[in-house]
């Protein structure tokens, strides 16, 4: 082959780096923390660029573990550096968390080893790369793991929180970060605790439960609805598993109408675990808002969120819904 | 709309091989040396019209998949249907814009609409889907699935006795997947003499160079082990990839595998051999222009890929 | 080695051939209606005693195709066999499904590709294998697949028709057989149609609504409460995807407590699908019998049943603690 | 309870490697050939009384398990959670009644207790349970993932500079896994010369011969291609395994494979080379009493065995 003369090489603007993602802020902050850490380890199958675990790969390269295009040997060991004593944080995109999902069951929730899974590109959120890589059935699927803890932050703020709070706590943890700019949505007061979702903006007639990304399409959504002298609350439920009941309960009786807001199909995910407590808590319709059952497409992460019927606008109708059926309950 | 110099027509039983063509023909090589070099331009233009993507893998096998199309695969845009067409698997489906790209020049979709990569109500995603194209065979995008996928067919076909043949394409870095060597063990197996596997050797995955990674050497002994008939080549060579193709054809009772040794970023003088053009890079005006200028177009040409859209 | 002298080999009585399992009926009933399916091929990861597919292999050995153990490759390579017109049954464990549940979304689901999944060993119903084998978790991860069908027949005689009509199906299905010997419930007289649950014995004051082998038990439990008078309904949801709504929100209308009873995780599973579709339909008061979010154990089947309280006594308990609620609600 | 001849403390910073015994020692070889023999007649009356079991593949790693516990692993009960003990993976979980029958006979469990097999509230389950038995290192039973938590413990060892090895024992039909070959290249990578696998390679797998269902040879070949140092062993002769396990533990920046032939149902003539013994087979008195009785069990023995439980 010939190989052609050097040219000076323009610096390419990597899409992973730009930007305020839920995948920089939570490499940042594993970067940021890990010295309180020492046995922690981080795991990347080729892809710490996109993940965000690059930022830790740069400070602490002796305790980054490199694993190639290989997820399901990745998860399984991570059970075994777990076994020796290390921290281990395996990261990848959300779909390939899936592709070693028994891997994370057998020998890491089973096996009862304190390992942390952090996948990025979750939902349509993924934007350009299309439907192939768009996971919209993690939470459903790792939610149904026993012992499995599932958690989903809303902005930067939160995913810096709660990446520490996620290494210290003990037990099998599958968090979502995020792939596109994320919107700011927490001052520095925020605070965050596995297992606690928050009102944070409160409502009285109808209280919108979101996760991820969704959270701030929720509160626009609660903006919209406060023009047509709605008054809707909206809940950050930034933990999937284990769900806080009491507080939806809480939200049913007091606003008497819920609407879900996740970027993951409506079955099985927050969706899900929100209508399962209800029904065990305190019976109250809900609206669904997520992927209507289909796979996503290529796009910009808003305009899909409009053509799959996720943004604010769609969770404002929701609520409408919503509303308009406490009357049947 | 360019076309293989040897049409025939498929026959649905008990077909026969269209005739091989004369792999050594000047005028043969010279138009897949003109297929290639759209390739390579078209994944500029489309990446940068994208605003992200992934150049270097799909530069690296331009002549590889210009040779297919151009010259081996029994598949022509009105075959699409044709049960007994060959298959071509895109399995390093990254590598999307490539295979658009060749698919336009040889007219199973349109060229200028081929441009709308990755964006919304495009059929022309970010990784191929064969729900939005047909011709794309298979949906790929997560590694080590096409491969799997064209096992199948080829087990299938041969299960129908056609003579229909099966190719996929696949990473370097792909290769660290374990269902490539589930997928690998499995066709040795069944003896599928019907697929071959082209593997885009350029040294390269997302990260890094393999060798940091994950070293693959020695890789042609690992695909003999597991028992496949293996040639290595020179994956920018036309006329090597032909007869690499040609001798592939002509296995018995085993699979057989294509070597590609290629350069990332190959005819993109600022991208060769630099990992972090894998992707996914938003490419500037400036960088698409040196790009296709590198790739000898012509001003008119550059600013019919980068403005013709806009008309 | 020294190879010892052939001894006369007393026949093993093979676990998996005795008695009239789900998976045995499954295996008998697809070499009984192959005939009917010129492109069917079954496809089988070293397993084919364990799953009921030995006796198609027995009955068309051309059409059954060997993958070794090798399960992701195994559910790809059915995504190619049904593109060049096959009309293709994988068949291994619930757990080895889930291993390869990547291969089912992106190269089936998301291809579009009109493949049949039977999972056998679902649940605790695997019995002495133990936890390892005992999938939880599969009715919640496949349902979470966009445009992934999954079924959970109940008997032997339903297995018979819901393999059929899986075959006559035209879309990707997930069903699950199961291991041990299971009871009769359905007479010569049964239909079977995908998406619709049916009333099997009638009742007022709670609906009982199971799958697999959780509907014996749940009839049962109802024969219990009858002790109590208390009249319970019982639903055969043998489609947990698309899940028959309307038939729930009848049957909340008018008994007005619900009970879910599954061999799986209670969340995501059944129970989900029913709270989601009742959260949209017609909120009610819910019970969910099921595994607690823990992992199984080696044990019988029914001892098992008893020890994670999913066997009949528990879901009548289920019963009176959703009966109860119905004033609350 | 038996003891290893030469048990010596192991020191847990900048650890020094116990001495290596003398492996031609006829007494040692002796001794293992009787824990051999103790666990085969434990895996027939555990399975007997469990009332369902793989024996076939338990009976054939026998001899390689009482080598590792009798001889090779810096791991006694007193050191089960010390840090730098040698970790053994039983990666072909369904072996699990050899696991449990070995580590009863070097004391990690009473062997009366370790005939609960597949009971309820037993700890010792169809397949090994790190939860219910420490000692089992990982959970196991879904064939592959053994290998890779052994890969990251040799990972995580060498991390801390510890002379400790891992040692995971695999199925061949186990080899047909992809994650076996994804670990494989890890391993190799990242140059864990602390990681021994051992195949128990009885040419069969659960529904027949592996060249029937899918052929592995020339499996020495792939491994080398892997770039492991390989050896092939007769895996029932004792000097053989234990000389085995010496080179392998002197391999340089190479992990090293035992491809130890061996004869599914070794020990039990009407069991050995028949696929159907694969499991999971429910025993009947009389085969346990001609299995235990080939395995030169005494009557007292055999009554003992089939009948002390219930006292
Ligand atoms: C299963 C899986 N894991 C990870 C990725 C993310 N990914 C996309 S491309 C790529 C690198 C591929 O390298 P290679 O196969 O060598 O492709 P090429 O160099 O030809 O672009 C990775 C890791 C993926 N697409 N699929
Ligand atoms: C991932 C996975 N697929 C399938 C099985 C079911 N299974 C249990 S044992 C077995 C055969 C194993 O053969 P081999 O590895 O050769 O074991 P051995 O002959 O030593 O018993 C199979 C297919 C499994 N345990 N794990
Ligand atoms: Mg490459
Ligand atoms: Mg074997």
């Amino acid at each position: 082959m010939a190989k052609k003369a050097e040219a000076a090489a323009p610096a390419p603007a990597l899409i992973g780096t730009s930007g305020d993602s839920l995948r920089e802020a939570f490499g940042k902050a594993l970067a940021a923390c890990a010295n309180d850490f020492p046995k922690l380890v981080v795991l990347d199958a080729d892809i710490a660029g996109g993940t965000g675990a690059h930022h830790f790969r740069k400070a602490f390269p002796g305790s980054f573990l490199q694993f190639g295009i290989a997820e399901q040997n990745m998860m399984a060991a991570a059970g075994g550096l777990s076994a020796v004593g290390y921290l281990p944080v395996v990261t990848t995109f959300a779909v390939f968390c899936l592709r070693a999902i028994e891997q994370a069951r057998l020998s890491i929730a089973y096996a009862g080893r304190n390992v942390k899974i952090v996948a990025s590109h979750p939902g349509i959120d993924v934007g350009p790369d299309g439907g192939s890589a768009q996971a919209l059935e993690d939470l459903a699927a790792f939610r149904a793991i026993p012992g499995m803890t599932v958690i989903s932050p809303a902005d930067p703020a939160e995913m810096a929180l709660a990446t520490r709070a996620m290494l210290e706590f003990e037990g099998p943890v599958y968090m979502r970060t995020g792939r596109s700019p994320a919107k700011r949505i927490f001052g520095k007061d925020h605070t965050f605790e596995i297992g606690k979702g928050r009102i944070i903006r409160d409502g009285k007639d109808v209280t919108l439960i979101a996760c991820g990304v969704e959270v701030g399409r929720a509160l626009e959504a609660a903006a919209i609805l406060a023009d047509e002298d709605i008054s809707a609350r909206v809940v950050n439920m930034a933990t999937i598993k284990p769900i806080d009941e009491a507080l939806i309960a809480t939200c049913a009786r007091e606003t008497g109408a819920i609407v879900t807001a996740e970027d993951h199909n409506i079955y099985g995910g927050l969706g899900g675990a929100v209508a399962e407590a209800l029904a065990r808590a305190w019976p109250c319709p809900v609206e669904f808002v997520g992927l209507k059952d289909t796979f996503g497409a290529s796009g910009e992460p808003e305009e899909l969120a409009e053509h799959f019927a996720i943004s604010a606008p769609f969770i404002a109708e929701a609520a409408k819904r919503a509303i308009s059926r406490k009357a049947h309950a | 709309m360019n076309m293989k110099p040897a049409k025939a027509e498929i026959q649905t039983e008990g077909a026969q091989r269209v005739q091989p063509l004369n792999i050594s023909s000047p005028s043969l090589i010279e138009d897949i040396a003109a297929a290639a070099r759209f390739v390579r331009r078209h994944v500029i233009a489309s990446i940068y019209h994208a605003g992200s993507g992934h150049p270097g893998g799909a530069l690296s096998c331009a002549d590889i998949l210009a040779c297919l199309y151009g010259a081996e695969l029994n598949l022509w845009p009105d075959s699409i249907h044709d049960p007994h067409r060959d298959r071509f698997v895109l399995s390093k489906g990254h590598a999307a814009p490539a295979l658009y790209a060749v698919a336009a020049h040889y007219g199973f979709c349109d060229a200028k609409d081929a441009l709308n990569l990755r964006k919304l109500n495009s059929p022309y995603q970010g990784h191929p889907h064969v729900k939005d194209l047909p011709w794309a065979e298979t949906s790929t995008g997560s590694l080590g699935q096409g491969f799997s996928v064209a096992l199948g067919m080829a087990m299938g076909l041969k299960l129908q006795h056609s003579t229909a043949r099966v190719y996929a394409l696949l990473g370097d870095g792909e290769m660290q997947e374990g269902e490539v060597w589930e997928a690998a063990m499995c066709a040795a197996h069944h003896k599928l003499d019907n697929l071959c596997v082209l593997v885009d050797y350029n040294k390269m995955q997302s990260d890094d160079r393999n060798e940091n990674i994950m070293g693959l050497e020695p890789l042609a002994a690992k695909l003999r082990a597991f028992n496949w008939a293996v040639a290595e080549i020179d994956g920018h060579d036309i006329k090597a990839i032909l007869s690499g193709l040609h001798r592939a054809a002509a296995t018995f009772e085993k699979p057989a595998a294509l070597i590609c040794h290629t350069v990332k970023g190959k005819g993109v003088p600022y991208m060769e051999n630099l990992p972090q053009w894998h992707g996914s890079v938003k490419l500037t005006r400036q960088q698409a222009e040196d790009a296709l200028a590198a790739l000898d177009a012509t001003l008119w040409e550059i600013k019919e890929l980068l403005d013709g859209q806009k008309s």
